[in-house]
């Protein structure tokens, strides 16, 4: 590709593309609490109970974002700009990423990875700049698991690129198909997931807002619609994360191209992402959490995984 | 020879001038304290002048001045190496640096003198400071090596002196520490590097040794090996890569803010140059180098970025950042030799590669200044640099809070600002490659995220959350202040945002070096997003985005309330954690990295200690006397260059 | 490990356990200590409850000429006490325990009783039941004592030993 | 040992026999009398200050030691006198009176000489100084202020000096409470915090105090007294309701007929299911596990409603009287209860047998919330927290009550000292308690419920002690005239173990915070206490440590 765009097809391509984009984002933005509410139906019946409707989230939101919003007098300036910048990264993630629908945006893992990242780190900003404690002590929290799950990240990241030498996603997308049994390839799709899962803040390593000791955390200091574009950012993040992992890990190209494909790659795309988000609810419900230092160290035993598998990626396995 | 214009003939000696003024009047400093920094202004705006013109005129200028170098005083003297100044784009791309961040530093002086007098330590600065900029000046356009050398001491020496003008005891420990850790060893190793070279070459000047060394590398260990390693040595000393970084913390911590800015953003962009221009430009690709420098590179990266996160003072803390940033720029400049040294030679990869270095060199300097000013403007405010006690300068000074927060973005690599598209093109080198390099480009961008993470610590603290003590200060810091950082700021957005601006010049600068010719179409690709730069996409987006949002759902629709304490209300200065603790996890389990540095940290304090001894005559050193003393020779052996050069000396 | 966590999401299988209870009723075994409800109709207004009544939910007081006991479950504590010592079995724990209510007044139950004029002074001293239930445990001819107020009573018997010394004598 | 036996071998001068399990010594020095008595080592039970001055014009502190290995409590008697009640602290001597005395000096105004730390406990902020509400001349009706009076006087002093944050301020007072998510009662603990690292903690708590004392002694007669001792506490209520009738039945010496006996203890041990079920719901939630708490509830639930069927309300049993209890089990119920032991046995070993795999609960509780067994026994802790630290005791086995004299129970006991071995100690007390249940459905004998008792005699000491959930629960009462108590002082176990808490927060990290606070099974409303402990005095070593780091 180039910077100037000249003959129509291309233009068409284009054009096509954000369209594309576009319905993404505006689907995933009803999708992820969608599938939120399925999670804690999940988790409702794991413990026997008839939990909320699958609608819940939905509702809360709506009741949130009707609410005006509550922020700690005392935080700073940024504090107040922090849900709406984090909100936009997450809809310009939901954008590039391609999940729904096939948008080729040219989208790189290290673009889908730092706007993945960036979510966290706005929301972050806010959060330490809070006068609660709780606050701070689960912004410090969420800053210290995304620095190590970076490192898993960058791990898997890396091992792609080396193994395929790109970066870009719809390039590298069809990693099993194209090596069944490359060892680097399955140490880093296995890292992939571990990472969907973490960022997911499931148990055990839902910490920054762990409300036996932060009562909420790093969300503490907000309320009404700023919690709720906060919320709503965290839950697409979420979504998103699990759709680079299926966008990596299944074949595409397999279910064709045309309208036929369009259907069969929404249809896999919705089916793929409900069933690995509700494996993860699942495993969630069982787990207990763990301390900040255990979380670290967990994510840093992945990550030195991930660099053995940067290194067999490197010598060609 | 040919390409001279009677512009640049002329301009080149204007800063030289101007910037002699200050310890020429350097009796009077209540003239000084100001005129140096106008001066200082005019000058590096007259070198971003030079700079753009020198990058952007069709060919490549190399121009020698007849009435400088005058070969006729070969024979007449015996002094066979010429003062040769010129512009080629390579140090074109760097004078611009330069002129940026010593205009920027000096706008921002206006502001910081009087803090300085109010804590009177302005006395050396003001005559320290525009000297710096001089020999930086003439470090970067001199073209012989022989002359480099000379420039190059006494721009060490001058660093030196500035580390020191503070004359607090730490101040002086600092600037021993780094004359000893920098000026004795290393200048020693680029004299014999240099030396060996001028004796194989035969001759001083760039291109021709340039050539020659194009030539004899391939089987002259000597000129391949031995003494391009002998210059990296003494080169990774003056920049701070490991391992000689320790004096680095120190220097830039100890010293006034507008001088660490202009020691961090330029000064080390200085040593940069001289790599670059060593590894692109004198050697051929040649892989032995280019492993040296990803390794060290990234060892540099992951030390001081690891360092950085534990630090709880804000100018140490930036300090090592910038160690690390330096580290990312020769990770990148090192990806490019090897790209092209080993199999597949990627022309494309490689010249990204060395585009990233130079643009991530650029970057830096812009927000590394940006951020020492914005520490500086604290300083200002509370005259406190520990991250414990700050806080709440975000509600008093809105736009210097606004501009901290570009540049801690920018650093951090968060789309879609500066940092974040030098950053990416390094990986998009890196990790697809071969070899060494994947692990290089992976450790870089875990890095990236600790980079994050010690920002939100360092921006929260400061400007984002509520003071915790009483701020006998209000309102905005002085004016030119507030201005300079405002114009790193939009620097900053604007080199992520158009990204082909920094690029063009990137360009040239390239068609100077072994990747001629590879450049435009070896850019292209690395930086495009459905045929547009990402950041652009992005910035275009998330924006106006994120403003809507802002502008529908929460300005005017959002109340503040107290904050929840569970009912046990208690000053904000007993219940907020300190920055110092923040990710005491996270360093616990990464343990094993820091012991490293705890040892190594260990023999510094050791140092550290045997300068504390040296303390009273260190300082004596910088006692008028012999300060005038070395004014003197400094005057003495100028007015010998100008003899030299307009060969009217007796003899 | 791994067979620990299998089952416990294998219980997922079974149906929950949630009652509806808002919309279902929750039968409650028999003996449940509810809502204490006084039989007017068996009440004789004796004030044994009063006494063992721990929290004071029970309460009695003369209007005009009516008795009044008083159940207040605002207090009430449901331990049945009061169930224990009515020697008319007129007190009776109920299984009912959806108490909330908006007006107060649900939450108190009032028996007005008659009171019984002592036949000598005329004072009120007892209510009709009361004294019908003393009644019933004297032998006829001594009935019309049940009739006066204490101190009448004392006076009369005290006046009564005397003739029957003065006989004596 | 027998009391007279004790008594012979001390050789004390001034003793003599309550009952034969009850040494009253009237000390002319209490320090004294408290070193000398301290070589046979007993444990610090209970302090109760009563005001004697209607009898012979004077106060009196009453200690209660109790020597666990003979089954003898030693009451020693401090008396002083109008006007400026003033007695010796043996806080020195025994570091678990420091809140009992505090108490006495709130409530009643006796000074202790050189106690440690005589500041407030139990009084609110704004309870005006010099105003005692357990004096007798103290009406229990009255408000002794009117608060906007005395809105903006000096806070009263609750803590000791501290050193707390910093000059350098690296560290952080994180509050956790008054009203905090993972606490379910009111209460306030001060954690000074290094990033994650407690350096210190205090706490306070007392804001749920109902003034029951005053009230039963006041305007309650015996037999209403049980159900204001039942509702002492949600979760243990008949245990206390147990200990009180015990307490008068042991200053009356009323026989209680066996069968009664049978059926107290058969709901105590109902009592225990369901508060240790309880518990470990709410060390699942705080661990971060919901399903082990859904679990655990669901299984509690069982043992409310059996409850229910035995008594006629879910928790609030409101079976006991002075003298017996009010409600007969027949066969039916007996046989209830059996089906849902069963039941609830296989689902319980079950659960702990998943959760002993669980890595990451067990790496949250091993080696956390360390208490070593001397400080278990200095400051007094009791019951399944102390037996965690090693500490053999039990109530049930050396104060043999109810129907305990007639079965031999098994008390667990361990030395992990940590959380993890709390949660072992439980599940053993669990399982003990369910075979317990059996035996006496097995064995109950036919007979009477209710003893037959005439006048209860004035002025008699009595002492009912059980093992509530959380450890010896110990009720001391006096007897009064007119179908009224004298003095009723409730003891809860909470009182005693919530010392321990900030020596096992200290160099623990915040994330742990509330499992350990959890460990002890605290139960603020029975405790209604208030304590402070300097943490300095417990691990000198680690909070010098810890400041030399700040």
């Amino acid at each position: 590709m180039s910077t100037g765009v000249t003959d129509g097809v291309a233009v068409e391509q284009m054009i096509y593309t954000w369209v594309f984009a576009l319905v993404n984002a505006l689907v995933l933005l009803v999708y992820a609490p969608l599938l939120d509410g399925i999670g804690r139906k999940i988790r409702a019946r794991i413990q026997r109970r008839r939990g909320p409707s699958i609608l819940q989230t939905i509702y809360d939101l709506r009741k949130l974002y009707c609410m005006p919003g509550i922020i700690d007098g005392y935080s700073g300036r940024y504090a107040r700009y922090a849900p709406a910048l984090t909100m936009a990264l997450a809809i310009m993630a939901g954008l590039i990423i391609p999940s729904f629908l096939p948008a080729d945006t040219g989208c790189d893992l290290i673009v889908a990875a730092y706007l993945l990242v960036a979510v966290s780190i706005a929301l972050t900003y806010g959060s330490l700049s809070m006068s609660i404690p709780y606050s701070v002590v689960g912004g410090c929290r969420e800053a210290s698991l995304m620095m190590a799950s970076e490192l898993c990240f960058a791990g898997a990241i890396a091992s792609i690129a080396a193994a395929y030498g790109t970066l870009y996603i719809a390039v590298a997308s069809p990693i099993i198909r194209l090596d069944p049994f490359k060892p680097s390839m399955i140490i880093a799709a296995a890292v992939l997931a571990i990472i969907a899962y973490v960022e997911g803040l499931n148990l055990p390593f839902e910490i920054s807002e762990a409300e036996p000791e932060l009562a909420g955390g790093a969300l503490i200091g907000y309320g009404g619609r700023t919690l709720a574009l906060l919320m709503h950012s965290s839950m697409i993040k979420e979504t998103l994360f699990i759709a680079l992992l299926v966008d990596l890990l299944f074949p595409w190209s397999i279910l064709g191209t045309g309208p036929v494909g369009l259907v069969l790659r929404i249809a896999v795309f919705t089916v793929l992402t409900t069933f690995i988000y509700m494996v993860m609810r699942m495993l969630d419900t069982v787990y207990g959490r763990y301390t900040p230092r255990q979380a670290i160290r967990a994510l840093k035993r992945v990550g030195l995984a991930s660099i053995i598998a940067v290194i067999l990626a490197s010598i060609g396995w | 020879m040919p390409g001279t214009t009677w512009l640049n003939t002329y301009f080149l000696c204007i800063p030289v001038i101007l910037l002699l003024i200050p310890f020429i009047l350097s009796w009077n400093k209540r003239i000084l304290a100001k005129g140096s920094a106008v001066l200082t202004s005019i000058s590096s705006i007259v070198i971003l002048f030079l700079g753009v013109s020198g990058l952007t005129s069709r060919t490549p200028i190399i121009t020698v001045y007849p009435w400088l170098s005058c070969p006729c005083n070969i024979q007449t003297y015996g002094f066979p190496y010429p003062l040769v100044f010129g512009l080629d784009r390579i140090s074109s791309y760097f004078l611009i640096i330069l002129g940026l961040v010593s205009l920027v530093s000096s706008i921002y002086m206006f502001g910081y003198l009087d803090y300085l007098e109010r804590r009177r330590e302005i006395s050396r600065l003001i005559i320290n400071y525009p000297l710096l900029v001089l020999f930086m000046y003439l470090v970067i356009i001199v073209q012989s090596l022989f002359w480099f050398l000379v420039l190059w001491e006494l721009m060490g020496f001058t660093t030196q002196l500035l580390v020191a003008s503070r004359m607090t005891k730490k101040g002086v420990a600092a600037s021993m520490k780094y004359y000893l850790l920098t000026k004795a060893p290393a200048e020693l190793m680029i004299a014999g590097g240099i030396a060996a070279i001028i004796v194989s070459c035969g001759n001083a000047t760039y291109a021709s040794v340039a050539q020659t060394l194009h030539l004899a590398s391939n089987h002259d260990v000597v000129a391949g090996i031995v003494a391009p390693g002998l210059i990296l040595a003494g080169l990774m000393a003056k920049t701070g890569l490991i391992p000689f970084h320790s004096w680095v913390p120190d220097a830039y911590g100890e010293s006034p803010t507008m001088a660490s800015a202009l020691l961090s953003g330029a000064a080390s962009k200085v040593g940069v140059y001289m790599l670059f221009r060593l590894f692109m430009y004198f050697l051929p690709p040649l892989g032995v180098w280019g492993v040296v420098l990803v390794v060290v590179g990234t060892a540099t990266l992951v030390y001081g970025t690891l360092m950085a996160l534990r630090q709880a003072d804000s100018k140490r803390l930036l300090a090592y950042h910038s160690m690390g940033q330096i580290g990312y720029v020769v990770l990148a400049l090192g990806a490019s030799i090897y790209l092209m040294a080993y199999p597949p030679y990627s022309v494309i990869l490689s010249s990204v590669a060395a585009a990233a270095a130079l643009y991530h060199a650029f970057n830096h300097s812009l927000f590394k200044t940006l951020l020492f000013m914005s520490a500086g403007a604290a300083e200002y405010a509370v005259g406190e640099r520990s991250l414990d006690l700050l806080g709440g300068l975000g509600r008093i000074m809105p736009l210097t809070s606004t501009a901290a927060l570009i540049a801690a973005f920018s650093i951090s690599g968060v789309p879609p600002f500066n940092g974040f598209v030098s950053k990416w093109m390094i990986y998009a080198s890196t990790m697809p490659a071969v070899g060494l390099l994947p692990i290089c480009g992976f450790a870089a961008m875990f890095i990236s995220s600790v980079t994050t993470a010690s920002f939100i610590k360092y921006y929260t603290s400061i400007y984002g959350r509520p003071s915790i003590k009483h701020i006998g200060f209000s309102g905005e810091p002085p004016l030119s202040m507030v201005l300079a950082m405002l114009i790193l700021a939009g620097l900053c957005v604007l080199f992520g945002v158009v990204p082909l601006i920094p690029l063009k010049l990137i360009g040239y600068t390239l068609t100077n070096t072994w990747l001629q010719g590879h450049v435009v179409q070896g850019l292209m690709p690395a930086v495009s997003l459905v045929g547009m730069n990402p950041s652009t996409v992005i910035a275009a987006i998330v924006f106006p985005l994120s403003g809507l949002l802002y502008g529908i759902l929460i300005s005017g629709r959002t109340r503040g309330v107290k904050g929840w304490f569970c009912g046990a209300e208690k000053p904000l200065d007993k219940t907020l954690p300190a920055p110092s603790h923040y990710y005491d996890d996270f360093e616990n389990v990464f343990h094993e990295i820091y012991s490293f540095s705890e040892k190594t940290s260990l023999s510094l304090r050791r140092i550290g200690r045997s300068l504390e001894t040296l303390l009273p005559r260190a300082s004596a050193v910088f006692e008028t006397p012999v300060y005038m003393a070395f004014i003197a020779c400094l005057i003495v052996f100028l007015l010998l260059i100008i003899g030299l050069a307009t060969g009217c000396l007796p003899g | 490990m791994v067979a620990s966590r299998i089952a416990f999401i294998s219980e997922i299988k079974k149906k929950p356990v949630t009652e509806q209870y808002p919309y279902k009723p929750i039968s409650v075994p028999e003996g449940f200590r509810g809502k204490p409800v006084i039989d007017p109709e068996k009440c004789i207004g004796c004030g044994a409850c009063v006494n063992a009544c721990p929290p004071g939910a029970l309460s009695i007081y003369d209007e005009g000429n009516y008795r009044v006991v008083k159940l207040f479950l605002g207090r009430c504590i449901f331990c049945g006490r009061c169930q224990d010592v009515c020697p008319m079995g007129a007190v009776r724990l109920t299984d009912m325990f959806e108490l909330a209510s908006l007006s107060r007044d649900d939450l108190v139950q009032e028996v007005r009783l008659l009171l019984e004029k002592c036949s000598l002074c005329g004072k009120a001293f007892a209510t009709r039941r009361e004294v019908r239930h003393v009644e019933e445990k004297l032998d006829p001819e001594q009935r019309w004592l049940a009739h006066l107020c204490p101190r009448c009573r004392a006076l009369v018997s005290a006046k009564m030993i005397g003739y029957a010394r003065g006989c004596n004598r | 040992m027998r009391c007279d036996e004790f008594i012979a071998k001390t050789g004390l001068v001034d003793a003599e026999c309550v009952d034969d399990s009850t040494v009253l010594v009237r000390a002319k020095n209490v320090l004294e009398t408290a070193e000398k008595l301290a070589e046979y080592g007993p444990r610090y039970s209970t302090g109760v200050g009563i005001d004697y001055r209607p009898i012979n014009r004077s106060y009196l502190m009453h200690h209660v030691l109790a020597l666990d290995k003979d089954g003898l409590f030693i009451v020693l008697e401090a008396s002083t006198g109008d006007p400026e009640p003033s007695i010796k602290s043996i806080t020195p001597v025994y570091p678990a009176a420091n809140w009992h005395e505090r108490e006495a000096m709130d409530m009643l105004g006796i000074r202790f000489e050189n106690h440690p730390e005589p500041y407030r406990l139990i009084l609110p902020d704004d309870w005006p100084e010099g105003v005692y509400p357990l004096r007798k001349d103290y009406p229990y009706d009255e408000k002794p202020y009117d608060p906007r009076s005395i809105a903006d006087r000096a806070a009263p002093r609750y803590f000791s000096a501290k050193t707390g944050v910093g000059e350098k301020r690296v560290a952080a007072e994180i509050p956790l409470g008054p009203y905090h998510p993972a606490l379910h009662e009111p209460e306030y603990y001060e954690l000074i915090v290094e990033g994650e690292r407690i350096v210190e903690a205090r706490y306070r708590g007392f804001y749920v105090h109902r003034g029951m004392e005053k009230l039963a002694e006041s305007r309650l007669t015996y037999n209403q007294i049980p159900f204001l001792a039942e509702r002492i506490c949600g979760i243990c209520g008949y245990t206390h309701a147990t200990a009180y009738c015990q307490a008068v039945e042991k200053a009356a010496d009323i026989r209680v007929p066996v069968r009664a006996e049978y059926i107290r203890s058969i709901l105590l041990e109902i009592e225990r299911l369901h508060s240790h079920l309880l518990w470990f719901g709410v060390a699942f939630h705080l661990l971060g596990f919901d399903t082990g708490f859904m679990i655990t509830w669901r299984l509690r639930e069982k043992i409310m409603d059996l409850a229910e069927l035995l008594t006629g309300n879910r928790k609030t049993y409101g079976l006991n009287l002075v003298g017996g209890v009010r409600r007969d089990i027949d066969e039916a119920k007996a046989r209830a209860v059996l089906e849902a032991l069963d039941y609830i046995e296989g689902k319980f070993k079950a659960l702990i047998k998943q959760v002993k795999d669980m890595g990451e609960i067990i790496a949250r509780t091993k080696n956390i919330g360390i208490l070593t067994r001397d400080e278990a026994r200095k400051l007094g802790a009791v019951g399944p927290h102390a037996r965690a630290s090693g500490v053999d005791i039990d109530v049930r086995r050396d104060y043999p009550y109810a129907a305990y004299k007639y079965v031999d129970v098994n008390v667990p006991v361990m030395d992990g000292c940590d959380v993890l071995s709390r949660i072992l100690v439980r599940y053993e007390e669990t399982l003990e308690s369910i075979r317990l249940l059996r035996v006496f459905i097995r064995e109950i004998p036919a007979g009477g419920l209710m003893a037959e008792y005439g006048d209860i005699p004035e002025l008699r000491i009595g002492i009912g002690v059980t093992e509530a959930p959380r450890g010896e629960d110990i009720h001391y009462v006096v007897t009064g005239r007119e179908n009224k108590i004298y003095r009723w002082r409730p003891r809860a176990p909470s009182y005693m173990n919530l010392a321990t808490v900030p020596y096992m927060l200290v160099g623990e990290k915040l994330a742990n915070a509330p499992i350990i606070i959890a460990s002890i099974d605290p139960c603020f409303s029975c405790t209604d206490h208030v304590i402070v402990i300097d943490v300095g005095s417990g691990r000198k070593m680690s909070l010098m440590k810890a400041l030399r780091m700040i």
